[in-house]
């Protein structure tokens, strides 16, 4: 490992947010074009770098092609001006490092993030967004608030946790598929059909959070209930029923005096 | 005309549910035996261009069972003759008058003829226009004006479609056998239309 | 005011006249036929008859007569106490429907009454539905008794106010009543035709539909026909009419009650004379032309095309050789937006009136007659509006010239632009002189109806409209401000004059009369409010 | 050659392509038979016009050239934009819509496993892929197909369309609550998560077919499936008589084509899960010699066969209702969602949690399973028709507040009862 790699990446991570920075919606000249190619540089030499430095693997390709479409997915949920299009490119990130993960072989992970992000929550998103105009017209919408102390912060923090993972090979551990295909092909003469080998890691992951991290699944459990509790309390306020001071007006025809026919 | 006494409120909007209609799957379950069985009965789809509906001249005209009858429809119109062979309209223009669809335009002349005043020198009615309303039937005082039963009415111009009085009498022409409708004769009117009319033969110069 | 109880209502009425007449003003619907109060009364028709409070002759003690009284011919007297709603007259009045209907065809619905014949009328409100009679309908002959007129005899109810009118107001006597009793005609005498000047009112005159039109004959239905106000443009006597048109095409003129003016009357003449407006010579489209080219500009550039060749004319002529002829056919609007027109770009503009054909002597019906015994008076100055010119020229207080003298200046060159208004019915009105001299005009913007030489010379071709298109006032022979209203679009393409000359005097949005009269009564005075001159006629056939 | 064929993942290239092809022709007949059922409930005929090329003298296959006809239609339709739309997200949202529901193919077992070469060796697995999240896989990509939907409703730029997509989007959340109830009860009672043991949980040793043991859950998940694929009477996104068409209003030719290929797509793939999920996949029921370990070619293709025979009566079923039902109104449909459908899932979850713990699922024998499973799912049932009896009558809080509507006198009503008589 080169000694001066983790400044170069920090140097990288400070071209991208210079490219966010740029990239940014603003109210007058618009600067996105040299942003997205200051970011998409310090992508590309990003991708360079680790391609130079990490250890030769399967489906590295793959790992490459996800990770620079959840970072330039990444860099356009924060610069698009439209919000449908920033929650669309959120769901690309989530889609992303959902593949990520399945080549790390979390396939359960994968998935999970895909049904409670892509599935739900981001939904929920597109649900509200969609009640809101089509056209990036509002103000609020097109310029972006505090860019450089947002970018700063966020980058800031990316670097910190880089550090921290900086050292750590970047090659994945080979996936529950290959771990069959291997049994299919390898010196495996069975003469029966494959036996399921290998649990996956969703029997593994059961089994952890089932023994080792029961407490805190049922702290969550009991805590999203109260949480439901707590919401149904607050949305089940009753609206009073009026009632019509002239029984002859119902109150569903306030307002309809005319006779049916 | 509805009058009050002919509408009944059911005062019943909220009425209970018994439990097996509020559970919803015994009541689907009928529905769904019932379309299944609907699957199985006899279709009653006229195969068009091969099957035709046709009037049905005897029994019950009112059955609302004849499914295959075509004899409360009203077509396109024909101009009568009368039985001299001559277009029985005397151009009382009160078919215009109550054509709601502003689609009937007469020109009216004196009559070649010594025992009419008036006869349509041109009548023209635009068939697109029209909208089978009947009326001009109804408002007509000799029962000239008719609704045949005929109801493939196609034509391939706006022109085409415009009848003129030649084209109304040769409709009669070919219809002649059948009188539509049967409706009570206003006026006594003789010589029209009748069931046992002889046709007529077509004399070209009394248009 | 003398007071009458018509059915225990108090009614004043005017004195003198018959108790009918006085019903008939308080808005009472009295049925009647052979009553008209511009002819003498005959009491034939029996059916305005009514009951009537009396003295007995014995007690002296006030009741009701025993008999009928027909209401047409008894003078009303203050005080006197009559009904129309008891059951005696009621009945009697079903009786005398029903003898009408005797002999009467139901051929209502090839009529060309129906839709306003009285007989129908009567039939629906006072009739019977049933006839009793068994024997056969009587069938009269058809007539032709004149060249405009038919008589179907079978639809006749001898109310004789046909022959009345021929006796008393045309004075000609045509028509007369043949035979006796159920067989009675009217009829002509042998080789008499019924042919005077104003013959055309005993179609008018006529409940049913006897007397029958040939120019409207089979044409509508009348039920088809929408009606306007207007007055007849044949002759200087302003007679008020009424412009029956279906789908902007007229078809008949009907004569309006026009008190002191023409009553009930309206001539031939002007009843058939207006077949001009449906020509299809006429002029529907603006037309410039330069040198031997002509093109047709679009109307919104109209204004601005004339204002530019006036204006420039004035700078390269001045205004001192410009003259405007204002036509007597225009109304005295149209007359006054042209001329304010005309002043604004050149202050020393001269008016001329254009040419007034006058043909022969006024015609008094009855012939002969003078003073009160005059019923009808055909005017010999054929042009409704001279009068009116003559007024907002002497308001604009410019110079102005007789027709002639006008012409004779165009011939010796001392005119050098020229607005000329036509309009006339016939296209020969131009004189030989000025379709001449037309060459030596800088600038000739010609107004008319028709192609003439003068419009064929013209700078700027402009058409005028026929007076069922237009809209304002006349001012009649007496002086008679009579307003009028369009009763039909101009034809395809055409503008209204009075809209175009209203946005080239320079005045936005849409002309109407009222607006024009107002602008014109800062100045003068007289037409500040112009009404109908007659009220809506009481009295309906 | 042969060889070739050997490679799973050459074969499961294979797979896809014909897999397409048969699903694309299924969806084609799909639309046919829609029609053509909806004609027979109706008493009609349905399309019987349209033949082969006039193929054998003209005559007509029963108009069973009539889906060619369609798409030839769609194809040669003019492709239109709306002027204001958001036009590459309307241009998207079809090809997402289709994508989404087409990719669910891949982790279906379609007959178990195939032996090429009968040398007694199993070569390969006749399904694209078997990841051992295969369920979850489902889930995952059914909650994807929402998006099609929503973002062609709001890039239309119309008013109908954006409620569409609104209805759809709270309707597709609502619904896949109980969906996901549904799918855990299976994987509870079969202990797996993979669709090809899910099979095999259903055939082998003690194993029956899911749908004798959890009827209750099998009802949930074909339910909520109707409204994930916004099938009538949950056709809430499209609603004709409201909506004009919902979220495809502005759609037309290939593109509109697009969005009823992936309804008919989604539909085909969700029978074939309820299939392998409830209806014991390809399995032949009560015939031998078409197990597990049969694995020549045409032991495979009968049971694809199988499979498919079950997927057509499924899809029968999804026509057959939408030419029964009427569509349900808005809060009925959550209400059914909220307090009729999770309530079931959450004590058939419970149920099968119980059964779990009494390892009724591990048994040898069916019989335990058969019990429990009936038993369980009958008292299931019993406490939900408890709940409903004893809830209120479901009225909205506009209704609640609605008397009945009489401006005439009060004398005038009559109760319930007498109305056939005064009719």
């Amino acid at each position: 490992m080169n000694a001066s790699l983790p400044y170069l990446i920090y140097a990288l991570f400070a071209v991208g947010g210079a490219g966010i920075y740029l990239a940014l919606p603003r109210s007058g000249r618009s600067t996105a074009v040299p942003g997205s190619i200051l970011g998409l540089a310090a992508v590309g030499m990003f991708v360079a770098v680790v391609a130079k430095y990490a250890l030769p693997s399967e489906g590295a390709g793959f790992s490459y092609l996800f990770s620079a479409m959840a970072l330039i997915g990444a860099g356009r949920v924060v610069t698009h001006p439209k919000a449908v299009y920033c929650v669309l490119y959120f769901v690309l990130v989530i889609i992303s490092v959902s593949m990520l993960l399945v080549l790390q072989g979390a396939e359960f992970l994968a998935i999970a993030l895909i049904v409670v992000y892509a599935g739900a929550i981001l939904v929920t998103y597109a649900f509200v967004l969609m009640l809101s105009q089509q056209s990036a017209s509002v103000p609020g919408d097109v310029r972006s608030r505090e860019p450089f102390l947002a970018v700063l912060a966020g980058f800031f923090t990316m670097a910190c946790i880089a550090g921290q993972v900086g050292d750590l090979p970047l090659a994945a551990a080979p996936s529950s598929e290959q771990v069959i295909r291997l049994a299919q092909h390898g010196e495996a003469d069975q003469a029966v059909m494959p036996e399921m080998m290998v649990d996956g890691n969703t029997a593994a992951m059961g089994a952890a959070l089932m023994t080792k991290y029961v407490v805190t699944l049922e702290t969550t459990g009991v805590l999203l209930l109260v949480a439901l509790v707590g919401a149904m309390a607050v949305a089940k306020k009753r609206v009073p029923i009026e009632e019509s001071p002239d029984p002859e007006k119902p109150l569903g025809q306030v307002g309809r005096e005319a006779a049916p026919f | 005309m509805i009058t009050e006494d002919d509408i009944i409120i059911v005062d019943d909007m909220r009425r209970d549910m018994s439990l097996t209609e509020r559970f919803y799957l015994p009541q689907i379950a009928q529905g769904l035996s019932v379309t299944l069985r609907r699957m199985f009965t006899k279709r009653v789809t006229l195969q068009y261009p091969e099957m035709r509906r046709e009037p049905k001249l005897e029994g019950d005209l009112t059955d609302p069972h004849s499914q295959l009858n075509a004899s409360r429809y009203r077509g396109v119109h024909r101009l009568n003759r009368d039985p001299d062979g001559r277009v029985a309209c005397v151009a009382c223009f009160m078919c215009e008058t109550a054509c709601p669809a502003h689609c009937i335009h007469i020109d009216a002349a004196e009559s070649p003829w010594p025992d009419r005043e008036k006869y349509p020198a041109k009548f023209d009615i635009d068939e697109l226009r029209c909208i089978y309303c009947g009326m001009c039937e109804e408002a007509c005082p000799v029962d000239a004006i008719e609704l045949t039963y005929e109801y493939d009415l196609v034509g391939n111009t706006r022109n085409e479609m415009i009848f003129d009085k030649g084209k109304l009498l040769e409709v009669f022409d070919e219809t002649c056998q059948i009188k539509p409708r049967r409706n009570p004769r206003i006026t006594g009117y003789a010589g029209t239309g009748s069931p046992d009319h002889q046709p007529a033969r077509p004399t070209g110069e009394q248009h | 005011m003398p007071k009458i109880t018509i059915d225990e209502q108090e009614i004043e009425f005017a004195a003198g006249i018959p108790v009918l007449q006085a019903a008939l003003d308080a808005g009472l619907d009295i049925p009647h036929y052979c009553y008209h109060p511009g002819l003498t009364v005959v009491a034939s028709c029996r059916l305005c008859l009514m009951e009537m409070k009396m003295p007995h002759p014995k007690s002296g003690e006030l009741g009701w007569a025993p008999k009928l009284f027909p209401s047409c011919q008894t003078p009303a007297r203050d005080g006197m106490v009559v009904r129309f709603n008891s059951e005696t007259v009621v009945t009697g009045r079903e009786r005398c429907m029903e003898y009408f209907l005797l002999n009467h065809p139901l051929d209502c619905p090839v009529c060309d009454q129906a839709g306003e014949c009285s007989l129908q009328d009567y039939s629906y409100k006072f009739g019977k539905p049933e006839s009793r009679m068994v024997d056969p309908k009587l069938v009269m002959p058809k007539k032709d008794i004149g060249p405009q007129t038919l008589l179907y005899s079978d639809r006749c109810v001898m109310c004789t106010r046909c022959v009345r009118f021929t006796k008393e107001v045309s004075g000609t006597s045509e028509l007369c009543i043949t035979n006796r009793g159920t067989n009675s005609e009217i009829d002509v005498f042998p080789g008499k035709p019924l042919d005077n000047p104003i013959q055309g009112n005993v179609v008018d005159l006529c409940p049913v539909g006897a007397l029958l039109d040939k120019d409207f004959l089979f044409k509508q239905r009348v039920w088809f026909l929408q009606s306007a106000p207007s007055i007849c443009p044949g002759c200087s006597a302003g007679c008020a009419i009424r412009v029956d048109a279906n789908d902007d095409i007229v078809y008949r003129l009907k004569p309006r009650f026009n008190p002191g003016v023409n009553d009930w009357w309206m001539c031939d003449e002007g009843r058939f004379g207006w077949k001009y407006a449906l020509s299809d010579e006429r002029i529907t489209t603006p037309r410039l032309r330069r040198g031997s080219s002509t093109k047709t500009p679009k109307w919104e550039d109209v204004s601005e095309i004339l204002q530019y060749r006036f204006s420039q004319h004035v700078d390269e002529h001045g205004s001192g050789g410009m003259v405007v002829v204002l036509s007597p056919m225009m109304s005295c609007e149209e007359a006054w937006l042209l001329l304010s027109f005309m002043l604004k770009v050149g202050p020393n503009v001269t008016a001329v009136i254009g040419p007034i054909l006058s043909v022969g002597e006024d015609q008094a019906f009855p012939a002969g007659s003078t003073g009160d015994e005059t019923k009808f008076i055909i005017r010999s100055e054929k042009a409704p509006n001279r009068r009116g010119l003559e007024m907002i020229i002497d308001q604009a207080g410019c110079e102005t010239l007789s027709f002639d003298e006008f012409v004779e200046s165009v011939g010796d060159g001392e005119v050098s632009a020229a607005w000329i208004v036509g309009g006339y019915p016939e296209k020969t009105w131009v004189p030989k002189a000025l379709e001449k001299a037309v060459g030596k005009l800088e600038l000739l913007v010609a107004q008319d109806l028709f192609e003439t030489k003068l419009t064929a010379a013209a700078a700027v071709t402009l058409p005028a409209c026929a007076f069922t298109e237009r809209a304002g006032c006349f001012v009649n022979h007496a002086g008679l401000i009579q307003p009028f209203e369009s009763a039909v679009a101009p034809p395809n393409g055409c503008h209204r004059d009075g809209q175009y000359l209203y946005e080239l005097a320079g005045y936005q949005g849409l002309y109407t009369p009222d607006r024009v009269r107002e602008l014109m009564a800062a100045t003068m005075s007289q037409f500040a409010d112009v009404r109908e001159a007659a009220p809506a006629p009481v009295h309906l056939h | 050659m042969l060889d070739l064929l050997k490679n799973q993942l050459l074969f499961s290239g294979l797979l896809i392509a014909v897999l397409m092809g048969a699903i694309n022709l299924g969806v084609a007949y799909c639309t046919f038979y829609e029609r053509k059922i909806s004609a027979w409930i109706q008493n009609r005929e349905g399309p019987n016009r349209v033949g082969f090329f006039g193929l054998f003298w003209g005559f007509h296959f029963w108009g069973y050239g009539q889906p060619m006809a369609d798409g030839l239609k769609f194809l040669l339709k003019e492709e239109m934009i709306p002027d204001k739309a958001d036009k590459p997200l309307y241009v998207m949202a079809p090809a997402i819509s289709f994508i989404v529901s087409t990719i669910g193919i891949a982790v279906i077992p379609w007959g178990g496993y195939l032996d090429i070469d009968a040398d007694g060796i199993v070569d390969v697995a006749c399904q694209v892929a078997n990841p051992d999240i295969g369920l979850l896989y489902v889930l995952g990509v059914g909650s994807l197909g929402v998006y099609g939907v929503v973002l062609g409703a709001w890039a239309s730029n119309n008013k109908y369309s954006l409620f569409g997509g609104i209805r759809a989007a709270a309707q597709m959340l609502s619904y896949e609550i109980p969906l996901g109830l549904a799918i855990l009860v299976v994987v509870l009672s079969c202990g797996e998560v993979r669709l090809e043991n899910i099979v095999r949980a259903q055939i082998e040793g003690g194993g029956t077919w899911n749908v004798f043991v959890h009827p209750l859950a099998f009802f949930l998940l074909f339910v909520t499936q109707l409204a994930e694929t916004n099938r009538a009477p949950f056709d809430m996104a499209e609603s004709e008589q409201e909506l004009v068409g919902g979220f495809h209003t502005e759609y037309g030719a290939l593109k509109f084509a697009l969005f009823f290929l992936s309804e008919y797509t989604h539909m085909i793939i969700n029978s074939a899960f309820l299939c392998v999920l409830f209806l014991g996949g390809w399995h032949f029921p009560w015939i031998p010699g078409l197990g597990l370990e049969d694995t020549a070619w045409w032991a495979v293709l009968a049971k694809m066969a199988m499979l498919g025979t079950k997927i057509a009566g499924c899809v029968f079923v999804y026509m057959w209702i939408r030419w029964t039902l009427p569509r349900f109104r808005f809060d009925q449909l959550m209400r059914l969602a909220w307090k009729g459908l999770i309530p079931t899932g959450l004590g058939l979850v419970a149920l099968a949690v119980v059964m779990t713990y009494f390892g009724i699922p591990g048994s040898e024998s069916v019989w335990p399973k058969l019990i429990w499973g009936l038993g369980g799912n009958a008292a299931v049932l019993f406490m939900v028709v408890l709940v409903v009896g004893m809830s209120p009558a479901g009225v909205t809080g506009r209704q609640a507040n609605m008397p009945p509507i009489s401006l005439l006198s009060p004398a005038k009503r009559v109760p319930r009862a007498d109305q056939g008589t005064a009719n």
